[in-house]
């Protein structure tokens, strides 16, 4: 399930209804990224999430397809807010759910991988009477590239 | 065409939409780019460098190689930093 | 944090308050783990925890130490119930909060790995009018074996 | 010697807690369970194979070589199942 939003989410009942009323789910791994104020306690105002309406969700799902299809799992679930958000608060959820751990959490790392690096949002960080853009850091490059199978090369490629 | 700016490139051309008619001989996105960035100082400095520049074309990322036409919806920003 | 205990713990409510008031942590991981009905839709009509009390909250306490020794982490979080469960419940959640992505996973899948494999429980299953000890999986021993370093050698040898 | 067992060892036994005092050639944890299994029938299926039991002393895992006396707390146990 994808979820773009510019409100909060709960996290405890996103993750309760990935496996209400089932028994054959044995594994929920998850992850919360929360605005972090890098410059030091106090220095980011606040940072705002841009992204692409449209191609947002149609990548959302693409990766969600690619997830549910390269691991055993039973769902998965991602929510990644855009809009004005302050320190500490919450930016994206990733939930994978299987019937074993070793899926739910190499999905879930995968997920968060490809976000970083597939999904159309730009940070604006205001730090004091500044904004500047994030740049994209090659390390989530990196990440990312450890999950390139044929496979993924070839839908990288489409039109 | 219809063209989408996002983040820095959004602020250098001073716009986040426009429709433009380039002329035929612009049928990739690279000439596209080559094209735009002669429409106005804020399109050449936003395409200083087309080596920062990502595409999308109807919402898929798209190489400078591929095509685009007149009916096409293509987006360019920099490098995106979701998650 | 550690908390061994027969009630449910609330997923939301734990994972929020280990960031509360925070703006330096970005990430977290975390992993919930659910009593599975194996046997099969309706078959399992129970599972009972047993564990050590004493040695269970030790052993937890040095799993707590060790991950936050081997990762850059803020806090580890390792919840662990017994007694006797339903299919569908929560029998266990482990988070680690960090500034970065990369060591949060990492360290909650370690948890995850050590506790299959350390941490002193026992699974009773009740199928129809028959309970057996669930046996301990060799996967899960291999699994363990990956986070094997000479430090983490010696301290299985320690007396 | 206080001596806990757990889960089938603790079944086949027939008791969860126990306190022994030992001869004093017995001084490591083989040894104690040589011993053991010839104190009952039920000790005696319980360690029938040594191999699948796993061993605390203090509440810390503890090999076949590892050294006992009268004021250890010594449990034994099937392979741990957690998570």
């Amino acid at each position: 399930m994808i979820k773009v939003q510019e409100q909060d989410f709960d996290v405890g009942a996103e993750l309760a209804a990935l496996t209400r009323g089932r028994t054959d789910v044995g594994a929920v791994a998850s992850f919360i990224g929360l605005v972090r104020d890098v410059a030091g306690p106090g220095a980011l105002s606040a940072m705002t999430l841009e992204h692409y309406p449209g191609m947002t969700e149609r990548q959302l799902a693409q990766l969600e397809a690619q997830a549910l299809d390269r691991w055993p799992l039973d769902r998965v679930l991602i929510i990644h807010r855009f809009g004005r958000l302050q320190p500490g608060q919450q930016i994206v959820l990733c939930a994978a759910t299987s019937a074993h751990r070793e899926a739910a959490f190499e999905a879930c790392a995968f997920l968060m991988d490809w976000l970083k690096t597939k999904a159309p949002f730009w940070k604006l960080e205001e730090v004091g009477d500044e904004a500047h853009w994030v740049a994209a850091r090659q390390d989530d490059e990196d990440a990312a590239a450890r999950w390139q199978t044929d496979r993924s090369e070839t839908r990288e490629n489409e039109s | 065409m219809k063209l989408l700016y996002f983040s820095w490139i959004r602020d250098r051309i001073g716009m986040g939409e426009e429709t433009v008619q380039p002329p035929d001989d612009v049928a990739t996105v690279g000439q596209l780019v080559a094209w735009l960035a002669r429409q106005s100082g804020g399109h050449a400095e936003a395409f200083a460098d087309p080596a920062i520049v990502c595409c999308a074309v109807n919402q898929e990322f798209a190489k400078m190689e591929e095509a685009v036409g007149a009916n096409d919806e293509v987006a360019f920003f920099p490098p995106v930093t979701g998650g």
